[in-house]
């Protein structure tokens, strides 16, 4: 057990750069399923749901690589600092645009939405 | 340097970001919508200052993104409220002229890039004169590690000083023009708007927009 | 693979830029310069390890203040017709905003 | 009364100059002068706009939202999970619908923590508040029901008031 926690080090050297890459794949990939569907979905309330993606799960996963590259301590805290940030912003800011379309009276769409609109990719 | 190197990563970046600059520059002369083109400009602010960074020039991506996205969006967004929401489509023949202009000023700029130096050349200007000396004596002079900001505010105080009263008072005049204050222009014409009806009634943006 | 995530992400930019420019409505502008903002912040510090260079994580951070205070400004104007504290009441003066 | 605003003065100060050492990465005495000067110059702005306060500086709850924040992140990856397979789906099947969500949380600082959980939980957006009353607007009818947010009105009560608050 000594033994393996003295090498865990040297083995964490090895596989953070490959598993940091991953995880910033994983996060540049969600950020673009975040983008397709605020080209899909029908409406402002519903895009403003896909448009989440990329705050939350994206930006998490893309931090979170990074900050498994990183070169030292300084990075890792500027990294949590963005990340606190997107988490703080994000959500003031949809709030804020969700409440402005609100009461600009803009109607949300209500019900099941049928998938052969002009946007839906069905065949 | 990272161009000096054959980076096909850094190539393909590149090439995807002086790709989105020319759609959203393309966007925003055909576009009508001066809102959407507001918008647009705050992103081709957005990607210019990431191709800033890109071709390591950190400071003017800086700038490039407090001023372009962050001020000129809210400034052109105060001057809007003074005009129409759209823009009057122009005759073809009146767009001749500046794309003239256009074009003459794009070769103009190709023909002098001829001239620059390559990358990290040493026997560039900017490697050889008064900027290696900064670099050699700025540590010791001052103490600070980032070099620009020695010779920004140190070096050519006077100079640096002179610029931001420049920047301040145009900074004043366009808070003035559009009126951030109590007494703002856009609030002086939205009750002569309302005292003589049917003066120049705007378009609703919102109504216009939704019907697009 | 990091310029893989990097190229995704300013993929993911372009699409957005459909968006702004299809609208249809102001709000979907918005929202798109948003999102694309967010998706800045995160390419500029992809950016960095791209380059080799993460340093340069602070204009990232940069990048995050000015989104938010860009879209909170575009939103209250739109709400307000105004920079300032509400001038113009709820259904009153410029239109239903 | 005293006591809270010197905790909140306190807290702010900690959390400034964290914040500068974090982002600077230069010890050396010149610019720990230039640090300490721009930290002082922070406080006596936010002591001048009168911002020293429970919702300007909400240090002092650090640890129950720290304490939220785990389940917070579990339930946006269940939400991103869910969202990420409706933006992929060929035949699109969302339902969207507006909630009104009650909630029991009474300070500002509760109902905003609260507010800004569902938004940031993919698939909900807080449209309006009033009161103590959420207009929310969700992806998917069915999982928006005004039950499905009791557990998160409670655990950001509790973050952002502490347990020993009835109401």
């Amino acid at each position: 057990m000594s033994d393996f926690l003295a090498s865990l080090p040297a083995w964490w050297e090895v596989i953070r750069f490959p598993l940091g890459a991953a995880l910033c794949l994983a996060g540049g990939l969600l950020c673009l399923v975040g983008t397709v569907g605020v080209l899909r979905f029908p409406d402002f309330y519903t895009r403003l749901h896909a448009a989440s993606i990329t705050d939350t799960s994206g930006a998490t996963l893309l931090l979170l690589g990074m900050a498994m590259m990183a070169p030292d301590w300084m990075v890792v805290s500027k990294l949590v600092a963005i990340f606190v940030f997107i988490y703080l912003t994000s959500p003031a800011s949809s709030h804020a645009a969700a409440n402005a379309a609100h009461t600009a009276g803009l109607q949300p769409l209500i019900g099941p939405v049928s998938t052969h609109d002009k946007e839906g990719q069905g065949s | 340097m990272a161009m000096s190197e054959p980076d096909i990563g850094m190539a393909l970046v590149n090439i995807v970001l002086l790709g989105l600059l020319f759609v959203v520059g393309i966007a925003i002369a055909r576009l009508r919508s001066l809102f959407a083109i507001v918008m647009l400009s705050g992103i081709y602010s957005l990607v210019s200052a990431v191709w800033y960074v890109a071709v390591d020039a950190v400071d003017v991506g800086f700038t490039e993104a407090a001023v372009g996205a962050g001020m000129s969006t809210a400034v052109l967004l105060g001057a809007m409220l003074l005009t129409s929401r759209t823009a009057k489509p122009e005759k073809s023949l009146r767009q001749l002229g500046p794309l003239l202009v256009c074009i003459a000023t794009g070769i103009m700029l190709i023909y002098a890039t001829v001239d620059l130096p390559a990358v990290g050349d040493p026997n560039s200007p900017a490697n050889t004169g008064v900027g290696l000396t900064y670099l050699r004596v700025a540590w010791f002079d001052t103490g600070i590690e980032n070099v620009v900001t020695p010779v920004l505010g140190s070096y050519r105080g006077f100079d640096t000083l002179g610029e931001t009263t420049v920047v301040f008072v145009a900074g004043i005049a366009v808070a003035l023009l559009l009126g951030f204050g109590e007494r703002s222009l856009a609030e002086t014409i939205r009750n002569e708007d309302k005292s003589l009806p049917k003066a120049t009634t705007k378009p609703d943006p919102e109504n216009e927009e939704t019907d697009a | 693979m990091t310029a893989a995530a990097l190229i995704a992400v300013l993929f993911g930019m372009l699409l957005l830029l459909i968006r702004a420019i299809a609208g249809p409505t102001l709000y979907d502008r918005v929202l798109a310069v948003n999102s694309f903002g967010t998706k800045t912040v995160l390419a500029l510090g992809l950016l960095g390890f791209v380059m080799g260079r993460p340093q340069f994580l602070d204009i990232a951070i940069l990048y995050a203040l000015i989104n938010f205070v860009s879209t909170i400004a575009i939103l209250k104007f739109f709400r307000y017709r105004s920079f300032q504290v509400p001038l113009v009441r709820r259904g009153q003066g410029g239109g239903n905003v | 009364m005293k006591g809270a605003r010197v905790a909140y003065f306190l807290g702010l100060l900690v959390a400034l100059v964290g914040f500068w050492l974090g982002m600077s990465g230069h010890y050396t005495p010149l610019l720990l002068t230039l640090g300490a000067v721009s930290v002082a110059v922070c406080l006596i702005l936010a002591y001048r706009l009168d911002i020293i306060d429970r919702e300007g500086a909400p240090y002092v709850r650090i640890i129950g939202f720290a304490l939220y924040f785990p389940w917070l992140m579990k339930e946006i990856a269940k939400a991103n999970w869910t969202v990420v397979k409706a933006c992929l789906k060929a035949e699109m099947d969302i339902s969207p619908a507006l909630v009104k969500v009650k909630t029991a949380c009474v300070t500002d600082l509760a109902k905003v923590t609260f507010a800004n959980s569902i938004t940031l939980t993919p698939g909900t957006v807080t449209v309006e508040i009033e009161g103590d009353k959420m207009l929310v607007h969700a992806l998917y009818e069915q999982e928006a029901q005004p039950e499905a947010f009791d557990e998160m009105d409670r655990r950001s009560r509790e973050a952002a008031d502490g347990k020993r608050r009835p109401a």
